[in-house]
């Protein structure tokens, strides 16, 4: 669905994940809940894509069932061309080293009984990339350099560190194995203003280096618009617009889009002041079931009203 | 609501049906009881008589099978010893060991949470240390000897209260005040730290900030909702309380349930230990059923299930 | 190591029970070398002689008082002590492992094993834990052994409980995830991710299911289903001394504050591993 | 006319097993009734405590007013009785909290929860209360008032929720309006309804509003005035102009400079701020900000500067600085 030639890296099609709506011993089913309903969308090898949406949207658990971390309800997940849905642990661990996530919250994402030394070294571990203990090391230290850490911080624990040197600490840790394709999911969201364009400048240095192609899911716009080349715009489960970043941002059509748009604060008080949000009530207009993606520019699509 | 209590009988009557096949087969390793019930010196022929007129010749899961469809008709069979229905042994002593359970928890209780509560508002005072250190010594004193120590005081030393037996009020004096001990020390700690979790929640920020007096931000907004942990310990306590009924009736010579249960046990006589134990645990999954019920008062979030 | 005394040093319940854990520990321990009287030796000329603390170090002195076989009372809850001590530190740690290695399996995979092993939690539950004990004692004989197994059977349970809620929050953490993500196998992330972060509240079960075991060890032994004869045990010596209640108080007086003393301290070190590590598990019971 | 708020010299820290953390030093300023302050700020910054220890909403111990005076309409709060600050509180000065999710009451009805303050502060009768409710309601914007009112908080919304808070907040018509990181947990385009909200409201009662956030476009979009805080002080402070378009502070430069502005990458790269966040153990000595600050002089170092006004800019705009942010500026390479 990019639509421009070259192969994609990654591509997922007609994936869902819904929750609940098991039977129960006693009474009616659990209500169900199209976390992702239908969402396809390809990623061009060295691109980024956005991924947008407000809570609940489905934005992270795209991501995550991208990498199937939990298993998809339907759909295909492509890699380089190979179909590895429900490959199973074994069957996906080597797709493992070429494909990593980043997570929202530097807190919640660190093994606090680890030291961020180890953590970072488990990958190499795991995939047995790194002989001794000391070959381990020494690439652990040139990971934490390479993410502006000071390798003499390995053997410190998780509470030492603020929360931006932990993102870098999970960054490194993503790194680890040179993958090819990572999935940030809200890297930035949880952390100080002051500490956000580091880590931003971070993704983009690390880009420019090792080629990387990212899946950047957050909820600021402005920070999307910065980062990525093209963006997919998430409600309740479905995409509604996807295309490429200056389509969207100029001529957003979907009226969801739109309103998202018209709701970002601008830090500047000319601005701010004249501007009038677009209103926009989800339950009223939610997609129907059956709609589907058209095409209205060159590689941009909205979900038909 | 309807279905979750719907769920939570199934799951007591699955409780129940367990507790009765664990009783069953644990009493069936005890031994047998035709060679206790027969007189020394009695031969063969007998015994095999009379285990063929007990059941206790037929295959294990065959009198498994009967024993608990016998159960189902509130039948547990004649207790061996008292040549009755087990069932009328047990039930006869029931209001006896109530009584005892009854009282401790209601004044355990109702001390408890009084002190439990100043423990909490008088915060680092001698008064909350005194609450601590009381309930602390309750928690850690055996209550078979604390019912010791009170009869050596106030029936050997003193007199004012009878060593052991029941009937009067006086009686139960030194027995319920032994549990109470118990229950209001458990009490106490619990509600203490369960208020100071609930005060340092944002609704009783939200509930100072509109300038409501401390009493109303006490009981309205910390008080009820500390309670809802402190209510499911009333129904543990309500357990403990009818199973260690035991040793405390046996220490004040109070002919309750848990007396002919150990007396049962000791004479082997199976019939009376499944009534007495299936007794206690319906009671238990009955009082249980209650505190889920009253769940549903304190917390609108249940009564929605 | 070093944070963790020095956080015990602030606070002074904490220490109080962590040096009177110690206290009842390395008395337990050295109790054949402290030069107390053979706790099983009857001396018919000495039975129930009261406690006197005149010529307290002389070798004929009972600073507890003696029992009604003249048996000395402080030897006697001493050693009383070595086996009430190791009957609940099997329990605890025996409790304790299948408890935690349950909670981390249900919590982990959930679905079927999760509901069976949960059933059978509530089914236990429905039996109040001193009958479940009292039954199955019965049934298996009052042996070290067999004790030792009962009193964990009443406490895996409390483990597996907190512990798989416990790996139910944690698995949706993202570290957990993260471990899914660079391809960890089950075993690592049970055995580096899940276990190293649920010891700490194992440790604050383990010690609050201590004092609990002790007393349940008593109760069980005042009822005649514990250790058996001659061998001192607190629980016993109550049973027997209660007999001469109105004579001799002190028989009955001292076994008790031994357990009384020993579950408090235990308590406050155990309060303190809570408060300190695991403030959350306050209100799980 | 004297300030409706005035506050002076206002230092709070708080007693932790880490050492003290000295999260407010110092602070002073002024706030003209009518006005909407905007203070921005991160986490640690100081701008949620120094708020909530006015009115006396921070647990103590272990937080501490070392020293200040906080006049309200000419009486000092920090000096007042506890019964006079449950008087005043909720009904004098009222407060929107930061996640609707945990700042109901998850067992009352939201009714009752509205009515409190009525029948505390106005000994409203409950049909009375209850009628206020309804109008309060439709003020900020719930449609079928009369039925929610009776509903419970998790049967709305996170946006429905944070409409009821500041109900709550404006329901006895307060003098100063207390939004602490209001519209944080929100997702943006309900961010935006509040905002308009909070607009609309201001036309109609007027309420002079301190509110509180990190985000610097929500206080563009809403503030007359901005000030901003860091490591416990106050950095610049000035009409909100003034300072987006005019910053003299290296820290406020810095944060406005970081963010995207509609820029795209490759043309642009972010300017980031180096370094991390402060150590609020640590006593405070100089300027908070000085070692992440690469126009910091020594002098920055070893003492803090007073909050005096911009030469050269417009009345009312204050900064804390030893250097001179446009010479340095113009003297590094950095654009402006």
């Amino acid at each position: 669905m990019n639509g421009s030639n070259v192969k994609p890296l990654v591509s997922v099609q007609n994936l869902r994940k819904t929750y609940g709506g098991e039977k129960r011993l006693f009474g009616a089913p659990t209500p169900a809940l199209k976390a992702v309903n239908n969402v396809s969308f390809d990623i061009a090898p060295g691109e980024t894509l956005g991924l947008v949406g407000e809570s609940g949207s489905g934005k992270s658990t795209t991501g995550r069932v991208l990498l199937q971390l939990e298993a998809p309800t339907g759909g295909d997940i492509f890699y380089k061309g190979e179909n590895i849905t429900g490959l199973g642990k074994a069957g996906l661990k080597p797709y493992r080293r070429d494909m990593q996530i980043i997570f929202q919250d530097p807190y919640a994402s660190l093994n606090p009984r680890m030291t961020v030394g180890e953590f970072v070294g488990e990958p190499l571990e795991v995939h047995r990339l790194a002989g001794s203990a000391r070959e381990r090391e020494d690439r652990v230290a040139a990971l934490f350099a390479k993410v502006g850490l000071d390798p003499s911080f390995m053997k410190r624990y998780p509470h030492e560190f603020s929360g931006g040197q932990r993102q870098r600490v999970n960054i490194a840790r993503a790194i680890a194995l040179n993958p090819a394709f990572i999935v940030a999911d809200e890297p930035i969201t949880a952390l100080d203003v002051s500490i956000q364009a580091q880590i931003v400048n971070l993704f983009q240095d690390l880009q420019d280096e090792l080629g990387l192609t990212y899946l950047f899911i957050a909820h600021d716009l402005s920070m999307i618009r910065y980062l990525c080349h093209r963006v997919a715009v998430m409600l309740r489960g479905r995409i509604v617009e996807i295309g490429p970043c200056d389509a969207i941002f100029e001529n957003p059509q979907h009226p969801y889009t739109r309103a998202l748009l018209s709701a970002i604060p601008v830090p500047d008080p000319d601005v701010e002041r004249n501007r009038r949000p677009l209103a926009f009530d989800v339950d009223a207009n939610l997609p129907p079931e059956d709609a589907m993606l058209r095409p209205v520019g060159d590689r941009h699509f909205v979900l038909e009203v | 609501m309807t279905r979750y209590l719907v769920g939570k009988l199934a799951e007591s009557l699955l409780a129940i049906w367990g507790v009765v096949t664990i009783v069953f087969f644990v009493s069936r390793v005890l031994g047998d009881p035709a060679v206790l019930l027969l007189p020394i010196g009695a031969g063969q022929q007998d015994l095999d008589a009379l285990r063929a007129s007990l059941g206790l010749d037929r295959p294990i899961l065959e009198q498994y099978l009967i024993s608990v469809l016998a159960m189902v008709r509130g039948d547990f069979g004649i207790s061996f010893q008292h040549q009755r229905p087990a069932m009328d042994v047990v039930l006869e002593r029931m209001p006896v060991t109530a009584t005892l359970a009854g009282t401790a928890l209601l004044f355990g209780t109702l001390i408890g949470a009084v002190a439990g509560a100043i423990a909490a508002l008088k915060r680092g005072t001698i008064s909350e240390f005194i609450v601590m250190v009381a309930a602390l010594l309750g928690q850690a004193t055996p209550v078979f000897w604390l019912g010791i120590m009170l009869i050596l005081l106030f029936s050997v030393d003193l007199g004012w209260f009878p060593t052991g037996g029941s009937g009067t009020i006086a009686h139960l004096v030194l027995p319920g005040l032994t549990l109470s001990v118990f229950v209001s020390a458990s009490i106490a700690r619990l509600l203490r730290s369960s208020l100071l979790d609930i005060m340092r929640e944002d609704y009783v920020r939200t509930a100072r900030a509109k300038g409501l007096l401390p009493r109303t931000v006490f009981f309205w907004h910390i008080a009820r909702n500390a309670l809802i942990p402190v209510i499911t310990m009333i129904g543990i306590i309500a357990g403990e309380l009818l199973g260690g009924s035991v040793v405390i009736e046996t220490v004040f010579a109070w002919p309750g349930v848990g007396r002919i249960i150990m007396q049962a046990i000791q004479a082997q006589d199976f019939p009376v230990i499944q009534a007495g134990v299936a007794l206690v645990a319906a009671i238990f999954i009955v009082v249980n059923l209650l505190v889920d019920l009253l769940y549903g008062v304190l917390d609108p979030r249940i009564r929605r299930r | 190591m070093k944070a963790f005394f020095l956080a015990l040093l602030k606070s002074r319940s904490g220490l109080f029970g962590f040096l009177l854990v110690s206290v009842f520990v390395l008395a337990a321990i050295l109790a054949p070398y402290l030069g107390l009287p053979v706790p099983t030796r009857s001396n018919l000329l000495a039975r129930m002689v009261a406690p006197t603390w005149t010529g307290l170090f002389s070798p004929g002195a009972h600073p507890l008082g003696t029992d009604e076989l003249g048996r000395d009372i402080l030897s006697r809850i001493v050693h009383g002590s070595r086996i009430t001590l190791a009957i609940a530190a099997a329990a605890v740690i025996l409790g304790g492992i299948v408890g935690t290695l349950l909670g981390i399996v249900a919590g982990y995979y959930r679905g079927m094993v999760d509901r069976i092993l949960m059933r059978i939690v509530d089914i236990q539950l429905a039996l109040p834990l001193m009958l479940l004990a009292l039954l199955v004692v019965a049934a298996l004989g009052p042996s070290t052994r067999n004790l030792v197994i009962v009193l964990a059977l009443t406490s895996w349970l409390r483990y597996a409980r907190i512990i798989r809620g416990q790996v139910l929050a944690l698995r949706e953490r993202e570290f957990i995830l993260s471990a899914h993500a660079i391809g960890a196998g089950t075993w690592r992330i049970m055995l580096k991710h899940l276990l190293p972060n649920v010891m700490t509240p194992a440790l604050v079960i383990a010690t609050l299911e201590l004092a609990r075991i002790i007393i349940m060890d008593a109760a069980l032994s005042f009822l005649g289903l514990g250790v058996q004869p001659p061998n001192p045990s607190w629980g016993r010596m109550l049973a027997d001394g209660r007999v001469y209640i109105s004579t001799a108080w002190w028989i009955v007086t001292f076994p008790g504050i031994a357990i009384l003393l020993t579950v408090l301290s235990v308590n406050l070190l155990g309060d303190w591993l809570r408060d300190h590590f695991d403030p959350k598990l306050r209100t799980t019971r | 006319m004297a300030p409706l708020l005035e506050v002076r010299n206002l230092t709070v820290a708080f007693d932790t097993p880490d050492g003290t953390v000295h999260a407010v030093n110092d602070v002073s300023y002024s706030l003209e009734e009518g006005e909407t302050l905007g203070i921005v700020g991160e986490s640690g910054s100081g701008k949620s405590v120094h708020a909530l220890s006015m009115v006396g909403l921070i647990a103590r111990p272990p937080g501490r007013i070392v020293r200040g005076e906080v006049l309200f309409n000419g009486r000092d709060l920090l000096a007042l009785s506890q019964r006079e600050l449950f008087d005043l509180r909720g009904k004098e000065i009222g407060f929107v909290f930061q996640d609707p999710m945990t700042s109901l009451n998850p067992v009352l009805t939201i009714e009752r929860q509205i009515a409190e303050p009525l029948r505390r502060h106005f000994g409203m009768s409950a049909s009375q209360a209850r009628a206020r409710v309804v109008e309060l309601l439709e003020l900020v914007g719930i449609p079928d008032a009369a039925r929610r009112a009776g509903q419970y908080p998790h049967e709305f919304s996170g946006g429905m929720r944070q409409r009821v808070m500041i109900a709550i907040g404006i329901s006895c018509n307060p003098k100063l309006l207390i939004a602490d990181e209001a519209t944080t947990a929100l997702d943006v385009t309900v961010q935006a309804q509040i905002l308009d909200l909070v607009r609309d409201l201001k036309k109609k009662i007027g309420t002079t509003v301190i509110w509180i956030t990190h985000d610097m476009g929500v206080v563009a979009g809403l503030a007359d005035t901005v000030q901003v805080m860091y490591g416990g002080r106050i950095m610049e402070r000035g009409p909100v102009r003034a300072v987006f378009h005019d910053p003299r502070n290296a820290y406020t430069w810095g944060l406005l400079k970081s963010l995207p502005h509609g820029g795209r990458r490759g043309v642009t790269r972010l300017y980031q701020i180096p370094g991390n966040p402060p150590d609020l153990t640590r006593a405070p000595v100089g300027d908070p900000f000085a070692p992440r600050n690469p126009f910091a002089t020594e002098r920055c170092r070893i003492e803090m500067p007073p909050l005096g006004e911009v030469e050269g800019s417009v009345a009312g705009h204050k900064v804390a600085a030893w250097y001179d942010l446009r010479a340095a500026l113009a003297a590094s390479q950095v654009q402006p």
